[in-house]
């Protein structure tokens, strides 16, 4: 299977484990990952303003590539996930908003939201299927208790991205399942880490990404997986003294594909 | 020629405010047939009555046009005007120049415009009305009334009262729904048991009354006065008229482990079980997918401990037939699954709880006897915070919640508080509320007691996120008085669940062809002056199936129902609606086109002799139709290829010469 | 700017509307950044809603909100309180001179581990 | 914009049960729609004879609609399901025939829907304005 791929900024710099270990799991699980061209960055953040049009054509670009080529765009960064959706959503839904993109795109544009928008984890799920990503694993994580950590951006808002229950998800809890391991319910995992205001205000980030940690550890949890690179750095800066890893490198190490990784 | 007197009413400046009324019945004497006009400010008054019969001996008016408000409103009315007055009552049109004229136009100049082309097409269709006059049908003097809650054992005992046998259709294996669930009631706090069950056993003794317990209505067929209704009795694998009760098979049965639904889950039953203590018929049931011996022929043992051998392992579904005169619906009401309310971690934590749950958890017959304890560890809660409006009064968009106010749980969220506090008074008691609605007798006092004399914390806010940590729930909310976010270490969190109508509803209504509105809720035939009839004839509404009541809104609802049945039960013949097909024999081809389509089998043929030009006979099969059968859909006239079906009051050239009028 | 034209501007440019709010509060009782807010997610409705805009367009409420959508998500009434407030903060930072944020800025936040992503959502809320 | 813009003439057949009672709760709530739509009673959806549609656009009507209960609500069990069947094929022939399919409609209204059926009216009105006048059958018009 052949999907594209859309890695983001902070995949190519900061969060290069995310990147990687997303590639060497989905070669195990018989998926190609086709990096879009020329992708540009998303922008972080999807500004909710209606008249807010450039800031939101790089996404539109990405999508109408995969429509062309016929391939689902898969994401694994929660924040280019959450941008392109809700773009896409917007193309779909706001006939304004769409006439813009279409002027604004000039010769590149006549796209109308005709894409389909995955995050890994829905292709994991609904693509691939966990009971087969369950077949693959070669190193069950036996016994480790792992608490998923959702985020804001990854579920919310529920009718746009459509992913899971946003008030009690399951697809990470699954996909700990599926790869051998315990998920730890706690009901602090679809709050928000306080990322974004980690510049203007980090007492805020601390005390938010402090309540999330000590949530999941109350529950039992011994180690958090994440989608999302602000979150981990939030959480690892602002004291997690549990490990927080990204969930593609868990993924790869129940694979058996994270030490070739490593080597590399 | 008609002679045709005009009438427009100013409906006070409903109508006059937007339309020249002057205008209107100025314009409206030019008209073909019309021999009088005048308009008056308001035509329903006994003024404007009287002035209508005066017109009519004083012109020798044959036809009457009122334009007014919607016939839905007053054609009945004028009708009777038109009756006194010596002429057939059918030769009444009204043109509606109120609800869809002046009420929604704002330019007195469209307005008027409009009201005179309306004035126009009733006077042309009036033109061709005929005198009509309507079939008799019998009364089949039984009532039916589906579902055996506190609404429908209020009006079967009402209508047996009055001397007329009505039948109880329960889906249940008891009758009681869930006014049994409940420990006390708002505002006199009396225990719902004490209350209730009597009037259960008043059910069980009336001779008037059958009970069909974990039945369903399957099929209904007929009209008001003849309804045909088959009942599917559900197998419950024991002989109701011969199980005495006594328990001894619930406590032998091996498999404990099903969820108790009269619980609600909280504890465990047998696979044969009696609801509770006191349920009507007081028979076992078993339930089939949990009794091994119905699964897979191992077991047996109710049947050996069984005295008086009522277990039959190969009971079968049964159909029941029967004719009734009237239909009661109360279906009554659920509440909503906490699904898609995570927020407040129903689905995480045994200790987040819906206030039905927490009635059964006060209850002294409940899963813990009463005692307050935490379903995850039987701890008592030393604070419990109660969360209104959960699930009510959202957006109507929104993909979770109703948009109705469910109205009852201001109410008995104020009950459970105090409860709390009477019983347990070191208990921190939080209710979090957008507004507390007490329109009710004694009601407001009730709420008051609760602040001032029980000590509740009521705080003006909502709970935006309930986080399970340790044995504790953390409860975010707001106080939007002291402008201040909360923060409480719970020990139990008690939902106010919005209400919605019993699933069956839906499927039941489209049987009775009554009709239900966007939520659910059976409409009422008029949501003031008919609230407790269907606007389907012969079918009558009884509790929370037309909208969220509490116990005593229910009886009043009941008592109401179930006199409009005896008022319907006690005639001996109902006057039909003129207003049905006939066909022109002498056009008609026999071709059961029309046959086919007719939804009620009113159309039959017969074989006719007709006597040809050249004076020979011949033997011809015609369409009849059976007027007391017949409802007047008009689907047929459609159908017949041939013309000669045509449908009373709404005859094809009336029609015709509206559409003619209003395009003219 | 008059306050009628920018509160029409503010419910334009949202999406916004603040009548169908029935003030129960479930916006602020979910606001993680509550404590730090002097305006909080329910006043933003009925503020705007009223006309009393200034006092918001000079808050540093603005720039505590999370973007975290908890108030969209779990408004009974599909308000959707956080469209209004950047709607409020783009009102404040696109007029000349106001950008919250500028480069000289990074700097002084850039440690080995901030991500890229971080960098680039506080220009895009910070800054036009 | 036209400067003297066409006022439409809009025929609307509303059954007695449903789309009526829809009629009438607009107007309970105030909710406005043009003056151009004009309804006839009918006892069901299904009473309604293509004959009619064709005599009103016959006689100048530039658009028609017809509103019934909501599929499986019929007052009459399955009158609407008549309908839906019989306008379906009248329609696709008028289209044919050169009267647009804008100028027809079927709509289910319920008797709670007085938003729906303004919102209903307002729209169609619109799409039959800008088709403009119905001058297809002009010349066969009895019209004076």
């Amino acid at each position: 299977m052949k999907v594209s791929y859309f890695p983001g900024c902070t995949l190519k710099n900061k969060a290069k484990d995310l990147d990687l270990y997303a590639y060497k799991s989905a070669e195990a699980l018989g998926v190609t990952l086709e990096e879009i061209e020329n992708w540009q960055c998303c922008g972080g953040v999807f500004t909710t303003a209606r008249d807010e049009v450039a800031t939101k054509l790089s996404s539109v670009r990405a999508l109408k590539e995969a429509f062309s080529k016929e391939q689902p765009l898969v994401t694994v960064c929660s924040a280019c996930h959450n941008v392109i959706k809700q773009t896409n959503h917007a193309v779909q839904n706001d006939k304004e908003f769409s006439d813009k993109v279409n002027r604004y795109m000039g010769e590149d544009g006549g796209y109308f939201g005709e894409a389909e928008v995955y995050h890994y984890l829905e292709m994991l799920r609904d693509l691939v299927g966990f009971d087969a990503l369950k077949e693959k694993v070669v190193n069950p994580l036996k016994g480790k208790k792992i608490a998923a950590y959702y985020g804001c951006l990854l579920l919310r808002p529920g009718s746009v991205m459509k992913m899971d229950d946003p008030e009690n998800p399951s697809i990470m809890e699954d996909f700990i399942k599926a790869l051998g391991a315990q998920p730890v319910v706690y009901a602090k995992r679809n709050e928000c880490c306080g990322g974004y205001v980690s510049v203007e205000s980090p007492d805020l980030a601390k005390k938010s990404s402090n309540q999330v940690v000590q949530n999941a550890k109350m529950q039992g949890a011994e180690m958090i997986i994440t989608a999302c690179p602000l979150c981990k750095y939030n959480l690892l800066k602002n004291g997690a003294d549990i490990p927080v890893v990204y969930f593609t490198e868990l993924l790869a190490e129940a694979l058996g594909v994270k030490e070739d990784t490593d080597e590399q | 020629m008609q002679r045709v007197g005009v009438f427009v009413c100013w409906c006070g400046s409903n109508i006059a405010g937007t339309v020249d009324v002057q205008a209107v019945s100025d314009a409206l004497k030019n008209e073909p047939g019309v021999v009088f006009s005048t308009n008056y400010q308001y035509m329903c008054s006994q003024a404007g009555q009287d002035m209508i019969k005066d017109a009519v001996k004083e012109h020798n008016l044959t036809g009457i046009v009122v334009c007014s408000c919607s016939p839905r409103m007053h054609e009945a009315t004028f009708r009777k005007t038109a009756a006194a007055a010596g002429l057939n009552p059918y030769m009444v049109e009204i043109a509606n120049i109120r609800e869809q004229c002046s009420w929604v136009h704002k330019d007195i100049q469209t307005g008027t415009e409009k009201a005179i082309i309306l004035g126009k097409a009733a006077v042309a269709k009036v033109n061709l009305n005929t005198p009509l006059t309507p079939g008799e049908s019998p009364v089949t003097k039984r009532a039916l009334v589906i579902g055996g809650g506190i609404a429908g054992i209020q009006t079967a005992l009402d209508i047996a009262d009055a001397g007329f046998p009505v039948d109880i259709v329960e889906k249940k294996p008891t009758i009681g729904g869930k006014m049994a669930q409940l420990d006390k009631t708002f505002p006199t706090l009396d225990c719902a048991a004490c209350i209730l069950t009597p009037k259960m056993v008043d059910v069980a003794q009336n001779e008037n009354i059958r009970i069909f317990s974990y039945s369903e209505v399957s099929e209904i067929k007929g009209f008001v006065g003849n309804f045909d209704v088959t009942i599917k009795k559900n197998a419950r694998y024991v002989k109701e008229d011969i199980c005495t009760g006594c328990g001894a098979c619930v406590e032998k049965c091996p498999m404990k482990k099903v969820p108790n639904e009269f619980n609600l889950g909280m504890d465990n039953r047998s696979a044969i079980y009696i609801p509770f203590a006191q349920a009507v018929p007081k028979v076992a049931t078993i339930d089939p997918s949990a009794c091994n011996m119905l699964k897979n022929g191992k077991c047996g043992l109710c049947s050996k401990v069984c005295a008086a051998g009522a277990i039959d392992y190969t009971q079968k579904d049964e159909y029941i037939q029967e004719k009734y005169g009237a239909i009661v619906v109360a279906t009554g009401f659920n509440p909503i699954s906490m699904d898609k309310f995570d927020e407040f971690a129903y689905n995480q934590s045994k200790d987040v709880i819906t206030s039905l749950e927490f009635e059964r958890l006060t209850n002294a017959a409940g899963p813990t006897a009463g005692h307050l304890e935490r379903p995850s560890d039987g701890k008592s809660p030393k604070t419990i915070v109660f969360v209104q409006c959960v699930g009510s009064r959202c957006d109507a968009c929104a993909e979770k919640g109703k948009e109705y106010c469910s109205k009852i749980c201001c109410m008995y969220t104020a009950k459970h508080a105090m409860l709390v506090r009477d019983k347990y008074p070191d208990t921190d008691v939080y209710v979090f509320y957008i507004d507390v609605r007490t329109p009710g007798k004694n009601f407001d006092e009730f709420y008051r007691r609760a602040v001032e004399e029980y000590g509740v914390k009521y705080v003006k806010g909502m709970v935006g996120k309930v986080t399970p940590e340790g044995d504790k729930l953390k409860v975010q909310a707001s106080d939007l008085i002291e402008n201040k976010q909360l923060h409480i270490d719970a020990d139990l969190v008690v939902l106010a669940a919005a209400i919605e109508p019993d699933k069956s509803a839906r499927p039941l209504a489209t049987m009775l062809t009554a009709s239900m509105d966007t939520n659910d809720f059976f409409t009422e035939a008029h949501p003031k002056l008919r609230p407790v009839e269907s606007p389907t004839a012969g079918v009558f509404l009884s509790g929370a199936c037309q909208g969220p009541k509490d116990i005593p809104e229910t009886v009043s609802q009941a008592g109401a129902a179930a006199s409009k049945v005896i008022g319907l039960l006690a005639k001996d013949k109902l006057t039909g609606n003129p207003c049905v097909a006939h066909s022109n024999e002498l056009m008609c081809n026999g071709c059961s086109s029309c046959e086919r389509v007719c939804p009620y089998g009113a159309i039959t043929y017969e074989d006719k002799e007709f006597r040809m030009p050249d004076r020979t006979t011949k033997i011809r099969r015609v369409a009849v139709v059976n007027p007391a059968v017949c409802q007047g859909c008009g689907a047929c006239t459609v159908a017949c290829p041939s013309g000669a079906m045509d449908l009373n009051g709404f005859a094809s050239n009336q029609i015709m010469a509206e559409v003619d009028a209003i395009c003219k | 700017m008059n306050n009628k034209y920018l509160r029409e501007e503010l419910i334009r440019e949202s999406g916004v509307n603040p009548k169908k709010c029935m003030k129960c509060g479930k916006c602020s009782a979910t606001c993680p950044a509550y404590d730090e807010m002097e305006y909080h997610p329910h006043q933003f409705v009925s503020m705007v809603e009223s006309g009393d805009i200034q006092p918001l367009l000079q808050s540093e409420s603005l720039y505590k909100c999370l973007s975290c959508f908890a108030c969209i998500e779990r408004c009974p009434r599909g308000v959707e309180p956080a469209k209004l407030v950047e709607a409020v903060r783009l009102a404040a930072i696109r007029k000349q001179g106001e950008n919250r944020m500028t480069a000289n800025d990074v700097a002084e936040f850039l440690d080995e581990d901030v991500p890229q992503q971080l960098i680039v959502s506080a220009f895009r809320k910070y800054s036009k | 914009m036209q400067i003297n813009e066409h006022k439409p003439l809009i025929v609307a057949f509303c059954c007695n049960w449903c789309s009526y009672a829809g009629a009438d709760l607009a107007g309970n709530n105030r909710l406005n729609y043009p003056a151009d739509v004009k309804i006839i009673r009918v006892p069901c959806s299904c009473r309604v004879n293509p004959m009619f549609v064709l005599r009103a656009f016959q006689r100048g009507a530039d658009g028609v609609i017809i509103c019934g209960c909501h599929p499986g609500d019929c007052h009459y069990t399955s009158g609407n399901y008549y309908t839906r069947r019989r306008m379906a094929a009248l329609f696709s022939m008028l289209d044919f025939l050169g009267i647009e399919k804008e100028r027809t409609r079927v709509e289910w209204v319920s008797a709670a829907e007085g938003a729906k059926f303004a919102a209903t009216m307002n729209d169609f009105v619109e799409k039959v304005t800008a088709l403009g006048e119905n001058k297809r059958l002009e010349d066969l018009r009895c019209k004076k």
